[in-house]
């Protein structure tokens, strides 16, 4: 569908993402390449579950006339996206304590630096 | 950032701001069941308080006060309360995992369906679960930013 | 010469991603069998208001539980890398 | 009592490390050995259920657990047609995946007791048990996201293990690959799953099969993109040819029995694969195009893997591109058993070429471990891993040399012991559809044999060199843990057909028959 316009936007994220790993040479730069990442991936999942006009899946103070289930957006991507946002985090927090560390060791974040271990 | 942390005005801002955001991160742990919120997200401003701690006053302070160690045993507690509620509810009920809190008098109410005002006292084994989760994400995610901060702190001499 | 091979394929791959997204369903009308039942039914099986909060804790809670478990291994992992260490 | 154990089995395989691995900082701010006894109770228990399980499962069919259900057997909420909570699924294939692993895991933790000293050990027990709870998970599960989330486990806890040791920050540069790696598979797996999700609204396996196989008019383009995301992220997380680069460097660079452990974790992610190709897709797939791929991902696999490991001087590298070429062995047999594959039926080449992969799969954990274990007792005890510094070991490592011998004859695929077992299959198979194929095949073992024998050479025999001429003695435990290995392999050895017929066949039936899974889940719709 040509109007799938959110859909292509997530590509267009992942895409940047893409970019970023495989042609910079920093290691930050690489690490944020991965949130892009994950960010285009998160905002997949919760564009996966839009309903046209879909209110959040609450029922606290939800409008009288609000049809169920059909005037509600789906739950189970928004329950996916939390998980994932959650592993994201800690994924870069490990990342990051390893740039730390090898920052340490080799006094460069240069990948085409850092190249001790023999090929 | 030096060894002491920021200047005077932000360290008592931060410490103003500090009971606020812990409040607020509790409301949205405690009503994660009945309004928008969670474990998750409740955890995560209770940790950026923490962090707004080790920026104003600097790392080795907080670590003074608080240590990572008791830190990792905090959120181990967290994890353990989320498994011992699943394996609970695989001795009382049906299976690992199952919500036998529901027609309980704890948290055990059933709401009216479709559109209603809300009851703290309902969602089964949910709220205890969120209470898990948020207390492990508050100390989890403090005990990484402090260790990192520490790593970097210590780097600079 | 090799980046230019790495950017071909780069852009080969966004052009398949962008064709997979393309074929997906419209957007803003998901197929949703297991949805309706989730939001039919969380409020007399979980007593929760927030179907989100009943999918993470309860119909999904395992996938928390392993979420939960990810978070734990980063934050040993992060431990292990700063301890006081003497090198063997 | 033991039905209800058996009921509760899948879980309680999953949660008994999960727990103890949540236990383990507290008590090990108390007693250092009451840290390590706990951890050894809790994986010799789920060894003992493993087992337990195993047996059932092999007896009396595939076993589904769901999360959280009113009852455990039924996938369906009652009165609704799809999956809604999570399932975990037990087929024989599962089976034979998770006694590798358990059964790795008791081998690693006792070496792990004599090889891991100082500061952090308390963590590296932890991240051990995690290690194996993210195998575990991956390899039971009935759900494609739960499948994601274990795979961040295993990635992570990998990671943070193979960093265990410094160094000069040859660990962490390894590490920092391999998470990078990792995390990006694992997203384009949570891409392919929400694609999936959003084609089909479904996350169930089952389900999804059945919907997929049940399609009139061929895939859908969505679905044949997520299958093809799957693919490449499995196969570079299983450490296939063209993307192996992580795989020696993080073999390598890794504590002795984390080598050996993260073997078993590629296998986890082959698995997988395995578990996308056969019971998802199935005959919906193109059998020739995916089968050929998978050949010659197998047969580029097997060529790097052996030329590569001709030029290495680091003993652990060289192991870690020999296990590129074993898991070219196990594409290679898997491809020809998938391109034999035809509505359903397989013919006997097809069926004999899959017994000898999947044999091969636990054939390539024991070979490949049993030398990073040597390895890491040599590196242990002399400091020192470039090969050109080695020499003489035998006389001071009488016991170590000899568990070398025994790897070398079965990495190379010599009679009397489990890798000729296997491999035999394998050729046989082969030779039917191409002897092209098994000549080649062949080729790469010999090559192999010549490699590991030059290196038993210059490591174990010639002149005491100075430098080594007083090193310490092999810990005892270590010893038992090269022991243990070398028993199951000589007993896989000695007796092919009966491992075959009892552990073998039924996993090779419950992967080609996906039919039974999807009746587990549907209830016969």
């Amino acid at each position: 569908m040509i109007y799938n316009l959110p859909f292509y936007a997530v590509i267009i994220i992942i895409a940047i993402g893409l970019y970023i790993i495989a042609f910079k040479r920093n290691l930050i730069k690489i690490a944020m390449g991965i949130t892009i990442i994950q960010s285009g991936v998160n905002l997949f999942l919760i564009t996966l579950g839009y309903r046209k006009d879909g209110l959040a899946p609450i029922f606290t103070h939800l409008p009288k006339d609000t049809p169920i289930p059909n005037g509600m957006v789906l739950p189970v991507p928004q329950a996916l996206t939390l998980t994932s946002i959650v592993i994201g985090v800690a994924v870069l927090a490990l990342i990051l304590s390893f740039i730390i560390v090898l920052f340490r060791e080799y006094g460069t974040l240069d990948t085409y630096k850092m190249r001790r271990l023999k090929e | 950032m030096t060894d002491e942390g920021l200047s005077l005005i932000v360290q008592n801002i931060v410490s103003l701001l500090f009971p606020l955001a812990l409040i607020f991160s509790f409301y949205i742990i405690l009503f994660g069941h009945v309004t928008p919120g969670g474990g998750f997200q409740g955890g995560a401003v209770g940790a950026s308080a923490v962090v707004m701690l080790i920026v104003a006053f600097g790392a080795k302070k907080i670590h003074g006060n608080m240590s990572h160690e008791n830190m990792s045993i905090f959120e181990s507690t967290g994890a353990l309360i989320f498994i011992l509620t699943g394996l609970i509810g695989l001795i009382v009920a049906s299976t690992f995992l199952s919500n036998f809190l529901v027609d309980t008098p704890l948290f055990g109410e059933i709401p009216a369906w479709g559109s209603n005002p809300g009851i703290l006292n309902s969602g089964g084994i949910l709220p205890v679960l969120n209470i898990a989760v948020g207390m492990k994400v508050i100390a989890g995610l403090s005990a990484v930013v402090l260790l990192m901060a520490l790593a970097m702190e210590g780097k600079k001499k | 010469m090799r980046k230019i091979l790495a950017f071909v394929f780069f852009i080969i791959f966004c052009g398949f991603l962008f064709i997979s997204v393309y074929e997906l369903h419209t957007f803003g009308d998901p197929p949703s069998d297991m949805d309706d039942y989730i939001i039919n039914n969380a409020q007399n099986q979980t007593g929760a208001n927030n179907a989100v909060t009943s999918v993470v804790f309860d119909y999904r809670g395992y996938d928390t539980l392993g979420e939960a478990t990810v978070l734990f291994t980063a934050i040993a992992g992060v431990m292990i890398l700063f301890r006081k260490r003497r090198e063997p | 009592m033991i039905d209800t154990l058996l009921t509760h089995a899948p879980i309680l395989i999953i949660a008994a490390p999960l727990l103890t691995a949540f236990i383990l900082p507290l008590i090990d701010k108390v007693s250092t050995k009451g840290r390590n006894i706990l951890a050894l109770c809790a994986v010799v228990f789920t060894l003992i259920l493993v087992v337990m399980l195993a047996q059932d499962v092999i007896e009396n069919g595939i076993r589904i657990y769901t999360l959280g259900g009113e009852n455990a057997h039924m996938a369906l909420p009652s009165g609704y047609h799809v999956p809604v909570r999570i399932t975990l699924v037990v087929d024989a294939l599962s089976a034979f995946m998770v006694i590798i692993s358990s059964l790795i895991s008791f081998v690693g933790l006792l070496y792990s007791f004599a090889h891991v000293k100082g500061e952090g050990t308390g963590k590296f027990y932890t991240l051990f048990l995690l290690m194996l709870v993210g195998m575990l998970g991956m390899e039971m599960t009935g759900d494609l996201f739960n499948l994601f989330v274990f795979l961040e486990i295993l990635s992570i806890s990998s990671a943070a293990l193979v960093a265990f040791y410094i160094r000069k920050g040859q660990p962490i540069e390894a590490s920092i690959k391999f998470i990078i790696i990792s995390s990006l598979a694992a997203l384009f797996v949570l891409f392919a799953t929400g694609l999936l999700y959003g084609e089909y609204n479904l996350l169930n396996m089952g389900a999804l099969a059945s919907e997929i196989n049940s399609q009139t008019g061929g895939l859908t383009l969505v679905s044949q993109f997520a299958f093809i995301l799957l693919l490449a992220s499995f196969s570079l997380k299983a450490g296939s040819a063209p993307m192996h680069m992580w795989l020696p460097d993080t073999y390598g660079e890794a504590p002795g029995a984390i080598s050996m452990f993260l073997v078993a974790g590629t296998q986890a992610s082959l698995y997988a694969l395995l578990r996308v190709i056969f019971t998802i897709y199935n005959t919906a797939l193109d059998t020739s195009i995916i089968g050929g791929l998978l050949i010659i991902l197998g047969l580029v696999s097997i060529f790097i893997g052996v030329t590569m490991a001709l030029i290495q001087i680091d003993l652990k590298r060289l192991i870690g591109y020999a296990a590129v070429a074993e898991v070219g062995y196990i594409l290679l047999a898997v491809g020809v058993g998938f391109f034999e594959l035809a509505q359903g039926e397989l013919s006997e080449y097809g069926l004999k070429a899959l017994q000898g992969g999947i044999f091969h799969i636990f054939n390539d954990v024991l070979d490949i471990g049993l030398l990073f274990l040597v390895a890491g007792a040599i590196i242990y005890l002399t400091k020192e891993t470039n090969l050109n510094k080695l020499g003489g070991l035998a006389r001071s490592m009488k016991y170590s040399s000899f568990f070398f011998l025994i790897g070398l004859v079965a990495v190379a695929g010599l009679p009397p012991l489990n890798g000729f077992a296997s491999k035999i299959l394998i050729y046989e198979a082969i030779y039917k559809v191409s002897p092209l194929l098994s000549i080649i095949a062949i080729l790469a073992s010999i090559f192999m044999l010549a490699i590991f024998v030059k290196i038993f050479y210059s490591v174990f025999m010639g002149p005491q060199l100075p430098s080594l001429s007083n090193i310490p003695k092999t810990p005892l435990l270590m010893l038992t843990s090269m022991a243990i290995l070398s028993g199951i392999m000589i007993f896989f050895g000695l007796f092919p057909d009966y491992i075959v017929d009892h552990l073998v066949t039924p996993a090779v039936n419950a992967l080609v028959d996906n039919f039974t899974y999807i009746t587990s889940i549907t209830g016969g719709i």
